[in-house]
């Protein structure tokens, strides 16, 4: 069997569900892969390490592989695992916050990941703001204890199916502001990165194909699913996991393999614009998709 | 200001085996009494009995003064080693006493007493920068400043050349007349010197040895004060 | 006895604040909330807590180890000192997250990279304490050992190392309390197992209390072995000048 | 002269690492690219390096102050310092991002948590080597003092403390390295300015070399700060006994 | 073994400042020589230029072997403070020297110098757990464990008994016979017991006084020990 590491973003959370549910279901072992699924601490790191050689494939976010190829990281994305946008503006369900443009002087809180000054820009424009009517301030480990405690306004960069989930178990009701229909390109949230020199596209084919077969085996089969999840650790068996499986299971990619050119060569374009990065790349310094034809 | 007597009688343990004793040891008050022994017999363990400093220690018996009031706060030590404050200059040794019990301290005393024991003009030395004499004499001008009814002295003079001994003998003398010293040395002389009563500590116990009937300071060289040298010399001799 | 009252005024200041400060339960929950945290992922802790334990004793021994070896080769070569203390120093001045990368990179995602984490954290305090103490050692008994025809090694061996030994069990104490605040640091580097992976995960899931029940596990461990430290240093001490 | 060298050696030791081991420069930046990017970026790295700046400085003061005064307090009260010990261990026990959220609803994001997070992480070094230094007073000292007539307190500060400066100096050291890292975890907790700041952000838009940059600048604050504290430390233990 | 003379021609400074000197001071080869001198004088610092400690001092002149060759590996010193390590037993602190040259240490000659120097059955003691007397006499043996040629005793009775002193002072003659010995003293008679040439450090110079022609060490009380004693003393006396 082909050994293959996959480094994820973030630890093992429902957002990795096919890749759990296809190494249960032997559905790797079935395309003859042996995977390792290595968990880190800081969500950069992955991409890195994928681009190193240290992973085969890293999950990361579709924002950060501009920023990253446009650095010089010899990385494309390969795959699909999440194919909506999970980033929201988060607010207070009961709060002074009606409307974006309630946001005029008010606090907004982050964690800095790179690009939420951009997706922020996009989504004050519409209200005729700029950056400077609001005060951003970087929460980094505590998005949600910041809204819920009142020192923030509002949260970018927090994740529709966690955190909402979260703040609804710790009885303050939440809101999100959809960056996609605020203005920001739609995107990618969670994608598979490799560096293409270094890993067999074949190899990525059938790793494709395994959570392919994961995706569909969930959404076939959704309980089932969420206790083959829930028994896969015990610290990750939760009333917010369960919730969060449920309000994940509809954006995981249906077709891993496919790409969306056009979707690529938008938000390429949009971080241009915004001065994220100097001038634009072909799609195909960005993505590929591997080709499984035998 | 009045100097009490001073009375040990027992034991003193350490880990329970005996440093001293059993002995009984009387210092009359407010004369001067020098104490006399083999090295290792236990003088300095009872000054510091005397002196409250009994850590790790024990006492089997009793320690104190002869009113039956506290030695703690009438006492002042001048121990084997010099003890100065590495960091002080021998000026401020002098006076850390009054520091410590946050009284002013008399700058003018203190120098007058580092000149009188030889060291005008190294006021602001820090020991380190003091010859071994030189830092004994720091000690005992800080000891005389204490101006204490009870004064316990071990081998205060022992780095001394002859004359400053001698020197340092008469302004201890003449500074602590009145007070209750006891007085620690291994020089026969010196005891023959400076002693209203003496005490030779041996292996058998405590035995007194009556000074000549002058007053002290006698004169080194008097017969009387020769001839008690040479008996203290022969009794240490057979003592160890 | 001392340990209970200790006990009894930590819980009671942390009660305390959670009172007067107002601290909303996701944010501070209150001891009893974490006790209860704590009984219900007893197993759940204990398992990851094995693991970190592993990490701390494995970090502790080699950060001891090479702090003190270092300490004795920057003490017995002046010279080298003077260019290699500034490079330690930019060590620990490094942010731990911009070298993850590379100590992954380097040592792969297993033990090794953990250890080395709480290796770097534990390994200054001791380099930095027993130094300070080998450089003090008293003028005379460096004098009288050179007179007695002793090199500037054996110097160091047999006078100014003893004489260090307070200085390093100083320095010893540090490293007990830093030992698990390095492991957990370390199981951020590309973990999944371990109390400080259990902490992360269950910080960023809404799980507060059971955070704070796990850094209740990892301080239990560092005054544990704070604690068998002080014991070991005073025994020592005591046992040195008599 | 020494400096020279030791950053010649360092910069070697960097450019060894990084051609040996083969580190691309996303992981590990060379010195060249480095060094371009800090002179690229420096009025960034200036502006964010002073707000830094001012947080070291003041951690670092009321670290030092605050470590010393609770040193004094635990060796007055030996009690009160067997109940507290534990729980100040606990407090260096507990990890930065877990307080995060206690320390900005209570401070704020403004200066006041970097400083008190910077301070939370210089306090305990100080104060457990002045503790052991205080501890460590030649009885000879203290009892003469006591025969003296002083007060445990008065001796505590005319005799204990003088004699425990070493050890002070010792825990100085350390505070001195550990500032800056200390007003780098500050400002992750909540900032929107200054290095810790500069480098979430750098490495978060993949910007490695600019990060490494930031790091620079950081470790430089740092062996400043330990060569001013080394300095001070070594003329006033020189002056000290002469 | 050869041991040779020592000379001294010159002065010390700290700082610019003179601590002694300018004096010549020539110590002959393979015989004990005593140096006396008020306190402060540079008797300790003239040892110590000898023994090669000279950190934070100048010399200006010369200091060395009458032979040419380098005194340091051939020079045992006893300090004016004992010195003993602390942490190590008697026994350890004898064989340190040893110990530190990596040779194997000859406990049976250890434990026998601290016999004589009548510490049988403290050897295992620490020096905290020891009388002022007793450690000086550790000290002592530790130096006659050396086994040098060229000996430098800084005041080493000066914390012992008369018994206790006369013993060790033969103890050392004995050990030390046929070595150049430089011996700091302030006590007269024991410069008349032991020195075979005797110096006499003051701010005018350094003056020879010549010893009786008894072979050392002479009795304590021989008429021309006893004589010398006077001798030295009003020397000293008038010196100060
Ligand atoms: N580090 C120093 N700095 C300045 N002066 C010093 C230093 N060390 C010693 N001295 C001075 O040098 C002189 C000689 O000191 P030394 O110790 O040699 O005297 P000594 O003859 O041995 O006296 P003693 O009989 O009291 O031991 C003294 O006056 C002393 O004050
Ligand atoms: N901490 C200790 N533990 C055990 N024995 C001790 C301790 N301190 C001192 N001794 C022993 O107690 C005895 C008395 O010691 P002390 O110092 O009182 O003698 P001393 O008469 O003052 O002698 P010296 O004239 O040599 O100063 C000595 O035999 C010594 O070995
Ligand atoms: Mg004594
Ligand atoms: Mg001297």
């Amino acid at each position: 069997a082909d050994r293959l590491t996959v480094m994820l973003d973030w630890f093992v959370n429902p957002d990795h569900g096919p890749l759990i549910i296809a190494e249960h279901e032997g559905f790797f072992a079935d395309e003859g892969l042996e995977v390792e699924l290595v968990a880190p601490a800081d969500p950069a790191d992955p991409p890195k390490m994928a681009a190193a050689g240290r992973a085969d494939i890293a999950v990361s976010y579709q924002p950060q592989l501009h920023l990253q190829v446009a650095e010089g990281l010899p990385l494309k994305r390969v795959g699909t695992l999440i194919a909506t946008p999970l980033n929201c503006l988060l607010v207070l369900k009961d709060g002074p916050i009606h409307d974006i443009a309630d946001l005029r002087g008010r606090r907004v809180g982050f964690s800095v990941a790179g690009v939420e000054e951009a997706m922020l820009g996009a989504m004050l424009a519409p209200a005729g703001m700029g950056m400077d009517d609001v005060e951003m301030v970087n929460v980094n480990w505590s998005l949600s204890p910041a809204l819920m405690s009142g020192q923030v306004d509002a949260v970018i960069g927090a994740f529709r199916n966690f955190e909402l989930n979260q703040m609804k178990i710790e009885g303050v009701e939440g809101r999100c502001f959809y960056p996609e229909e605020s203005g920001v390109p739609s995107y990618d949230e969670l994608i598979y990165v490799a560096n293409p020199d270094l890993v067999n596209p074949k190899v990525i084919a059938r790793f494709l194909a395994a959570t392919e077969r994961a995706v569909q085996f969930m959404v076939n089969h959704p309980e089932e699913s969420w206790a083959i999840f829930a028994a896969h650790a015990p610290e990750l068996n939760d009333a917010l996991n369960a919730m969060a499986w449920d309000d994940t299971l509809p954006r995981f990619a249906l077709r891993p393999a496919a790409l969306d050119a056009g979707r690529y060569a938008r938000f390429e374009r949009f971080l241009s614009d915004r001065g994220l990065i100097e001038g634009v790349r072909p799609v195909s310094d960005l993505a590929v998709a591997p080709d499984g034809g035998e | 200001m009045i100097a009490p007597a001073l009375i040990f009688e027992g034991r003193v343990l350490a880990r329970g085996r005996a440093l001293v004793g059993p002995v009984r040891l009387e210092v009359p008050g407010g004369r001067w009494t020098c104490l006399l022994g083999p090295s290792g017999i236990g003088k300095s363990t009872l000054l510091h009995a005397f002196a409250g400093l009994t850590d790790g220690l024990s006492i089997d018996g009793t320690v104190g003064a002869g009113d039956g009031r506290p030695l703690a706060g009438r006492t002042a030590l001048m121990a084997q080693a010099d003890g100065l404050l590495p960091w002080l200059t021998a000026q401020e040794n002098v006076v850390l006493g009054d520091r410590l019990r946050r009284r002013r301290p008399d700058a003018e005393r203190a120098r007058a007493l580092l000149a009188r024991a030889g060291l005008a003009g190294l006021e602001g030395r820090k020991p380190g920068a003091l010859s071994g004499g030189q830092r004994q004499r720091a000690a005992l001008a800080r000891t005389l400043y204490e101006d204490r009814p009870v004064v316990l002295l071990d081998e205060p003079f022992s780095a001394l050349d002859v004359a400053n001994r001698a020197r340092m003998q008469d302004l201890a003398a003449r500074a602590l007349a009145g007070r209750t010293v006891l007085h620690v040395t291994h020089d026969p002389a010196e005891a023959a010197r400076l002693g209203h009563a003496i005490r030779l500590l041996t292996p058998q116990g405590i035995a007194a040895i009556p000074p000549p009937d002058l007053p002290a300071p006698r004169a080194p060289d008097h017969a009387c004060t020769l001839e008690l040298t040479g008996r203290l010399t022969r009794q240490l001799l057979e003592a160890a | 006895m001392k340990a209970v009252i200790a006990l009894l005024v930590g819980v009671g200041l942390w009660q305390a604040a959670v009172l007067v400060l107002d601290m909303p339960p996701f944010i501070l929950p209150g001891p009893a909330r974490t006790a209860a945290a704590l009984w219900e992922n007893r197993a759940l802790l204990a398992n990851h807590g094995v693991i970190t334990l592993t990490e701390v004793l494995l970090g502790l021994t080699l950060g001891v180890g090479l702090g003190g070896l270092t300490a004795l080769l920057l003490a017995a070569m002046p010279r080298v000192a003077a260019v290699l203390g500034p490079i330690l120093v930019f060590s620990q001045a490094v942010p731990v997250f911009a070298l993850a990368p590379v100590f992954t990179l380097w040592f792969g995602y297993g033990l090794g990279s953990k250890v080395a984490m709480a290796l770097l954290i534990i390994y200054f305090p001791v380099t930095s304490a027993f130094l300070d103490g080998l450089r003090a050692t008293p003028a005379p008994w460096v004098d009288q050992a050179r007179i007695m025809g002793a090199s500037p090694r054996r110097i160091l061996w047999c006078v100014r190392m003893p004489a260090a030994l307070p200085a390093l069990l100083s320095g010893l104490r540090l490293a007990a309390v830093y030992a698990p605040i390095g492991a957990i640091i370390g199981e951020w580097v590309g973990a999944s197992r371990g109390l400080g992976y259990l902490m992360l995960l269950a910080n960023g899931r809404a799980k507060i209390d059971l955070m704070f029940a796990a850094i209740l596990v990892v301080a239990a461990m560092a005054i544990g072995l704070h604690r068998a430290v002080d014991t070991l240093a005073r025994g020592m001490e005591a046992r040195r000048l008599r």
